[in-house]
């Protein structure tokens, strides 16, 4: 039994199958990559496991709990916590104010209304933020406005916004998008370390197959909206079927 | 200093002592001089600074912190104006017990339009706002102010609940539960804080200057600065954090755990009350409440204030509200007359020239001249009248340090 | 040094006091003169409370310019107006008691609480004795209230609902203009003269006070003289086009319209109803007509060509032959070219009322002008012999009643005289049910 | 029945200038993002084209009347338009006549270029700026418009009358087999009916079928992919504004004799104009016209006495309620997009 159960899951857009029996298995701390063409249905999967979309029938069961019909805060504060393709981060707050306020969602769950105490008195909670931003070596641009750093900072940041909350399941959605090669490494290290020091499962919708060989423990590929196979990444490396969804008929 | 941080401790400090000083600040020309016509040191004008200052400074809330912008806050504003009046005709003058109910009752107000307008965000939820306090304005206006007391057309409703176009005011048969109803020379009585009334004043006169210390004002005043203190602390607490947020990333904030729409009701309930606790006032101030306080004119208004100083910041608002408040008072009382006075030193010719091409800003055009300050002041200054500030201060600082470098001749860069 | 409740800039402006001290506030505790903003040195101030903006800024213009010749007069500059035919003659164009009248203005923009502020600034900032004007009942009921609390006379400028001196009046308040109720007596026999008593009427009312007001009152009268009244709808303030409410008269078995409307109000509806052919209608075997209780000239202009032949009540008009109304047609023409409006006649009239009164009273004091005014009775203004009643503060004159021109020679020939109402028939008692429900209170000389 | 039909009518009347208002609103919401506080004062100064224009061709010269003085005593005059003298009595006072019609003329040279100057000396630089400085710096020259028009014409209304030949009603009734007398319709009314609808016909025709449109349509759903099109969408942008601004100023000049027009007519249309705009949806062309109709055929069903004393003061409220309702059942309006205007 694994922490994230997908079982017969099915989406239509109008006419178009974006899902058809889905089935998933995540096995609690390890690193699971969800790979497939453009077009295989992954960001309809993964919005369907943060609540953002419901799908038609099936279910989706995390860490024994049912999340359909839930908000997408309600699942976070079970425990999941999603990386966006594009880093989605507070642009108008500082770095550090980013990472306060998961830390917030964190201790004081989903509404709580302290209008009156001070963000500067929250020390323990500034102490923590401060651990992840130095984990994630950007305690120097703490007090940057996050807008206006890099894009790999800013992914950087997200992780790290994510990481603080301590979540179960870590949904990754293309996270090394768009970087140069040595920010792609750094973020496979950075990957790695966290797999290694703490109890996480990572699942992973990836692209770069470097980034998906480097890091996961199972790969499921995704074609047409339907898994092809689940299996190790050695053996995934040479089936034909995956050739056959990448390449098309002709492989 | 109250749990603040050095800066905002300073910028409170400031405050506090610039509405302390008021009278003085607010009076700097001797009185038989020409330029008397610019002070604005007397208690009605004063008042109501402060008392729009507060409403800025809630509406700043929530437009400042969440970006969700209220086409229809003075609905609140008139809907506390109304409270503190019937709490006068029916309990009696102690403006403390209207206050709040004035804060009360627009905070119920609040809490459902908020429920209902947060169901949208961006221009619709600016246009559902609106239509609630326009719908709030024309029902007072017409409906709710016939008469709804029987036939005899004597008693405590026969102008309905708001008056109508006359507005609510006191009347010498209300029943005052707790108070007198008249006075012991037969006047209605005015509101007063355990006896001390709102339109007592004190005044100092040095020399040719004459300054003004009004109950009402201090009053007002009081309570300003802890509504200013009070949006200080919502500014930087984890609260107005998660605000700031949800204007910066609604997506993100839902992702991490957190539900954007209480958070948005409170700030809405907040800003809503601190714009009933403004009305309470102005109906403290000068018994009467009538429905144009509910007109979309001024929402408009607020909104203007608000941008006028400086969004999102502490004391924009404040400033914002002053200005606009000055010219609706000061600007708009210079006539003709006054004109030719000032340039009476200016040969004849001249000075009827110089007359009439001022004139039309002045006076009874002073609509024209706000008008333009607004465009002036969105042009060159788009973060407000505080960037304006800011500006000045960094060409002062700027200056300072270009004149200590050429003292120790650094060479230039 | 003073204190009080008040600023009293007049107080300090000549006594220059040196030195400085703070006085402990003393409440109601009545300061040497005994009233607020007691002018002291060689001038006296009063306040023009006036629309410089909104809709009503041109009436709002008229009034000023009737009030600056009223001071001149006073002051004695010009050729003295109706101070030549007034019946009294206390005043000596030598300011009032001996003191240059001067003036400060504001703007009321037609909204009770910018003109209550306007009011205040001219009470606390600038020392004025008292405040005039306004261009709606609204703005002088709110006005006059704060005039009753400050202590200051209020002489009402154009004013015309029965509440002023009705349900609202103050002892300190002073209403110099005709009331709905006597647009509805004054009219109603005219109508019934004119359109016959076998009538049915179908009333469009401005949805606020004034429209209840004068809807009520012309009811009342025309239906004392037989008519029937078959429908009555209330209009929002902010209408423009009044089209969705014209054309259920078309559906009505109704013969007259009365549009209990003024202002843009009144421009609009007029115009909508004469698109709607209403005036070419027959109904019931009778010509259609539409009735406007309120005229002003001003009005009138904005409806063109629409008021011609259309009856309604107006407090005065230019075209009066009277000598006072010469008088002041000739120096307000000669000073501004062009005939004043009600609403200047009504405001000059106010301030050399109150002049008069303070002349006669001896004093500025609230309380003695207000002894003054009480059942004060005159001549010589305008509207024939006025009485200024002491139960209401309600002045009691010639009503007139007029009809759209048919053919204006000028543009501001818009109105002719039908009949000039003598006053016994538009006079009613202090507590007759259309005015019943307030108190006047007692006089407050503030401070 | 007929009363039903009267309001029918009544309703598409108002419709038809809610319509042409909102329609330019959301062409500057569509194709620029901008939120334009000053259309409404763009409708006022299409209407004071034909004040202007009236006053202009009847500008008169002084004539004494023999044997007759004015209020003063003096010699009277009568005033002679110079234009008799030029046409001739009669001509001229048929083109006096004809001034509101006219008039058009003069307003769509005058409100493109005001339209065009609005657009590149202002409305350019705010592009890219908050929607809140949007609307501070359209309502500062929205009172800036006004207050000239208002040092110029008054307060007061001014009467500005359709042609003699308007003047009345047509029997509409008897057209369609009711009483004769009981369904009638002032003819100016219909006239405006039916210049709005061919003004919304030209506008949809225009945005349909030309290239230009076309590009126009496309920058409206997405202005940066145009941009990348190498197209030059701003100058386009610009035509569009004074398009807007054309539209809001023929539908100003053909209302003033429905209403005398005075300087502060454009607030009064203005808020009810952004309702229109937002319960159509934003920038959808086709909810601004659906939603104009709309809320005039209901404002005037509310102010039926029948229904009037049943729900007393609806007719107050009317608008407002209906958008409340609309808004919280479709969250974008009649016929709005997703992600338009809604940060």
């Amino acid at each position: 039994m694994g922490i994230l159960e997908v079982k017969d899951v099915n989406k239509r857009f109008g006419g178009l199958q974006a899902l058809g029996d889905v089935n998933l298995s995540v096995a609690e701390n390890t690193v699971h990559a969800i790979i497939g063409p453009n077009g295989a249905g992954k960001s309809t999967l993964l919005n369907c496991l943060v609540g953002k979309l419901i799908p038609d029938t099936g279910s989706v069961m995390f860490d024994g709990q049912s999340v359909l019909g839930r908000t997408p805060f309600e699942i976070n504060q079970m425990g999941i916590s999603r990386v966006f393709q594009t880093p989605e981060i507070f642009g108008d707050l500082t770095v550090m104010e980013n990472m306060l306020i998961p830390c917030f969602a964190r201790r004081d769950g989903s509404f709580a209304l302290h209008g009156i105490r001070s963000v500067t008195s929250e020390a323990e909670l500034r102490d923590q933020a401060e651990q992840m931003l130095e984990d994630v070596n950007m305690l120097d641009k703490r007090n940057m406005h996050s807008a206006s750093m890099s894009r790999g900072d800013k992914r950087r940041l997200e992780m790290a916004m994510c990481l603080v909350q301590n979540p179960k399941l870590l949904l990754l959605d293309e996270p090394t998008a768009g970087m140069a090669r040595a920010d792609t490494n750094n973020t496979i290290d950075l990957l790695k370390e966290i797999k290694e020091t703490r109890d996480i499962t990572i699942a992973i919708i990836e692209h770069d197959m470097h980034v998906v060989f480097s890091l996961a423990e199972r790969i499921t590929v995704l074609a047409q909206g339907t898994p092809l196979v689940e299996d190790s990444p050695e053996n995934i490396k040479g089936h034909p079927k995956v050739k056959e969804a990448y390449l098309g008929e002709a492989a | 200093m109250f749990g603040l941080n050095k800066k905002d401790g300073s910028l409170l400090l400031l405050v506090v002592a610039l509405v302390v000083f008021a009278p003085f600040l607010l009076n700097p020309f001797p009185e038989s001089s020409g330029w008397a016509q610019f002070n604005a040191g007397y208690p009605d004008l004063m008042q109501r600074f402060v008392i729009f200052g507060i409403f800025a400074i809630g509406f700043n809330i929530l437009f400042g912190l969440t970006g969700y912008l209220s086409f229809g806050h003075a609905a609140f504003l008139g809907v506390g104006s109304y409270a503190a009046m019937w709490m006068f005709k029916l309990f009696g003058m102690n403006v403390l017990p209207a206050l709040a109910l004035s804060v009360v009752t627009s905070g119920i107000f609040a809490i459902l339009i908020g429920y209902v307008s947060l169901r949208r965000s961006g221009i619709y939820f600016s246009i559902l706002t609106l239509a609630f306090a326009m719908m709030s304005y024309s029902l007072a206006y017409s409906v709710l102010a016939t008469d709804m007391d029987g036939p005899d057309k004597q008693g405590l409703l026969q102008k309905g609940l708001t008056g109508g176009e006359t507005g609510l005011q006191l009347t010498q048969s209300d029943p005052r539960i707790f108070g007198a109803q008249t006075t012991a020379d037969g006047n209605i009585p005015v509101p007063s804080l355990f006896g001390l009334e709102m339109r007592s004043a004190t005044e100092l006169n040095v020399g040719d200057w004459v300054f003004t210390f009004s109950a009402g004002y201090y009053f007002s005043a009081v309570i300003m600065l802890l509504a200013f203190y009070l949006s200080i602390r919502i500014f930087r607490s984890p609260f107005g954090m998660v605000l700031r947020s949800i204007k910066s990333n609604q997506q993100r904030l839902n992702y991490t755990g957190m539900n954007p729409r209480p958070y948005m009701l409170a700030a809405f309930v907040i800003s809503g009350m601190y714009a009933g606790l403004a009305g309470g006032l102005m109906a403290a101030m000068d018994p009467l409440a009538g429905p144009e306080r509910m007109f979309w004119t001024a929402s408009g208004e607020v909104v203007l204030m608000t941008i006028l100083g400086g969004v999102g910041t502490l004391i924009g608002p404040v400033l914002g509200a002053g200005a606009i408040k000055y010219m609706e008072n000061i600007i708009s009382k210079i006539n003709s007359d006054i004109l030719h006075s000032w340039f009476a030193f200016l040969p004849d010719g001249l000075e009827d020239i110089v007359v009439t091409m001022i004139y039309p800003f002045i006076g009874k055009g002073w609509h024209l001249t706000l008008g333009i300050i607004f465009m002036l002041v969105v042009i060159f200054l788009p973060g407000g009248l505080v960037q304006g500030g800011q500006k000045l201060a960094a060409m002062v600082r700027r200056k300072k340090t270009d004149d200590t470098k050429t003292a120790t001749t650094e060479p230039a860069e | 040094m003073s204190k009080g409740n008040l600023t009293r800039r007049g107080v300090l402006k000549t006594g220059a006091v040196a030195g400085a001290g703070l006085a402990l506030p003393t409440y109601l505790s009545a300061q040497d003169s005994g009233f607020t903003n007691a002018p002291t040195g060689s001038t006296v101030t009063l306040g023009f409370n006036v629309p410089q903006s909104g809709p009503y800024a041109d009436e709002g213009a008229d009034e000023l310019r009737a009030y600056e010749l009223a001071v001149e007069h006073l002051n004695g500059e010009g050729d003295g107006g109706m101070l030549n035919t007034f019946s009294s003659k206390a005043l000596q164009g030598n300011g009032i008691l001996g003191k240059k009248v001067e003036y400060v203005t504001g703007d009321t923009q037609t909204k009770s609480d910018a003109a209550r502020a306007s009011a205040k600034s001219m009470i606390e900032k600038d020392g004025a004795v008292m405040i005039t004007g306004g261009s709606s009942s609204g703005v002088a009921v709110a006005v006059q209230a704060l005039c009753q609390e400050a202590g200051i006379i209020f002489m009402a400028g154009l004013t015309h609902s029965n509440d002023t001196t009705g349900k609202d009046k103050k002892a300190n308040g002073f209403r110099h203009f005709f009331n709905s109720y006597m647009s509805g007596a004054a009219l109603a026999p005219v109508l019934a003269a004119n359109y016959g008593t076998d009538r049915k009427a179908y009333h469009l009312t401005a949805d606020y006070n004034w429209g209840y007001t004068t809807e009520e009152a012309v009811k009342s009268s025309t239906e004392a003289m037989g008519w029937e009244t078959v429908g009555t709808v209330l209009t929002p303030l902010t209408q423009t086009d009044f089209s969705s409410y014209i054309t259920p008269v078309l559906q009505s078995d109704a013969d007259v319209l009365v549009l209990n409307h003024y202002g843009g109000n009144m421009v609009n509806s007029l115009t909508n109803a004469v698109q709607f052919g209403l005036r070419d209608r027959i109904a019931n075997g009778k010509q259609f007509e539409i009735v406007v209780p309120l005229y002003s000239r001003l009005m009138a202009k904005g409806a063109g060509a629409n008021v011609k032949g259309i009856f309604g009540s107006t407090n005065w008009h230019w075209s009066l032959q009277d000598e006072g109304s010469k008088a002041f047609v000739k120096s307000f023409g000669t000073k501004y070219g062009f005939p004043p409006s009600q609403a200047a006649h009504t405001c000059y009239v106010q301030a050399l009322l109150y002049a008069d009164a303070v002349e006669r009273a001896g004093s500025f004091a609230p309380c003695a002008v207000g002894e003054a005014l009480k059942d004060f009775e005159f001549d010589g203004m305008g509207n024939g012999p006025t009485l200024y009643r002491g139960d209401d503060h309600q002045c009691f004159k010639d009503v007139l009643v007029v009809k759209g021109k048919e053919n204006p020679t000028s543009e501001f020939d818009l109105l002719e005289i039908v009949e000039v109402t003598p006053v016994d028939q538009v006079t009613y008692a202090p507590d007759h049910p259309q005015f019943a429900g307030g108190q006047l209170g007692s006089c407050n000389n503030g401070a | 029945m007929d009363a039903i039909i009267l309001q029918i009518l009544n309703g598409l009347d108002k419709g038809s200038a809610y319509a042409l208002i909102a329609l330019g609103l959301t062409l500057i919401f569509g194709t620029l993002g901008v939120v334009n506080f000053a259309h409404g004062a763009l409708f006022m100064i299409g209407a004071f084209c034909a004040v202007t224009l009236s006053r202009l061709i009847s500008v008169s010269h002084k004539v004494e009347i023999p044997g007759e003085v004015d209020f003063l005593g003096n010699q009277a005059t009568r005033d002679v338009p110079y234009i008799y003298s030029i046409f001739g009595e009669t001509a001229g006072a048929t083109i006096i006549d004809w001034a509101v019609p006219l008039s058009i003329l003069l307003a769509i040279p005058v409100m493109i270029l005001i339209g065009v100057i609005m657009e590149r000396g202002l409305i350019k630089h705010f592009y890219k700026r908050p929607h809140a400085d949007q609307i501070l710096v359209t309502f500062g020259l929205a009172i800036v418009l006004q207050e000239i028009i208002k040092y110029f014409y008054g307060a007061n209304p001014i009467p500005t009358p359709a042609p003699e030949a308007f003047i009345g009603s047509f029997d509409f009734g008897a057209l369609i087999g009711f009483d004769p007398g009981t369904i009638i319709y002032p003819y100016w009314r219909l006239v405006y009916f039916a210049f709005a609808a061919v003004i919304i016909g030209a506008v949809f025709a225009f945005l349909q079928f030309t290239t230009f449109g076309m590009v126009v349509r496309a920058g409206m759903a997405d202005r940066e992919t145009v941009g990348l099109l190498g197209i030059n969408i701003d100058k386009r942008f610009t035509i569009m504004f004074g398009l807007a601004a054309a539209v809001a100023g023929l539908a100003g000049v053909m209302y003033a004799p429905i209403t005398s027009p005075n300087y502060h007519m454009g607030m009064d249309f203005l808020v009810l104009s952004f309702v229109v705009v937002v319960v159509g949806g934003m920038g959808s062309l086709p909810g601004a016209v659906l939603a104009g109709f709309l809320l005039g055929i209901l404002e005037s069903f509310a102010s039926m006495r029948e229904v009037l004393d049943i729900l007393p003061g609806l007719n107050q409220i009317i608008i407002y309620l209906v958008a409340i309702v609309i808004l919280l059942t479709r969250p974008r309006g009649l016929m709005g997009r997703k992600g338009v205007m809604e940060d």
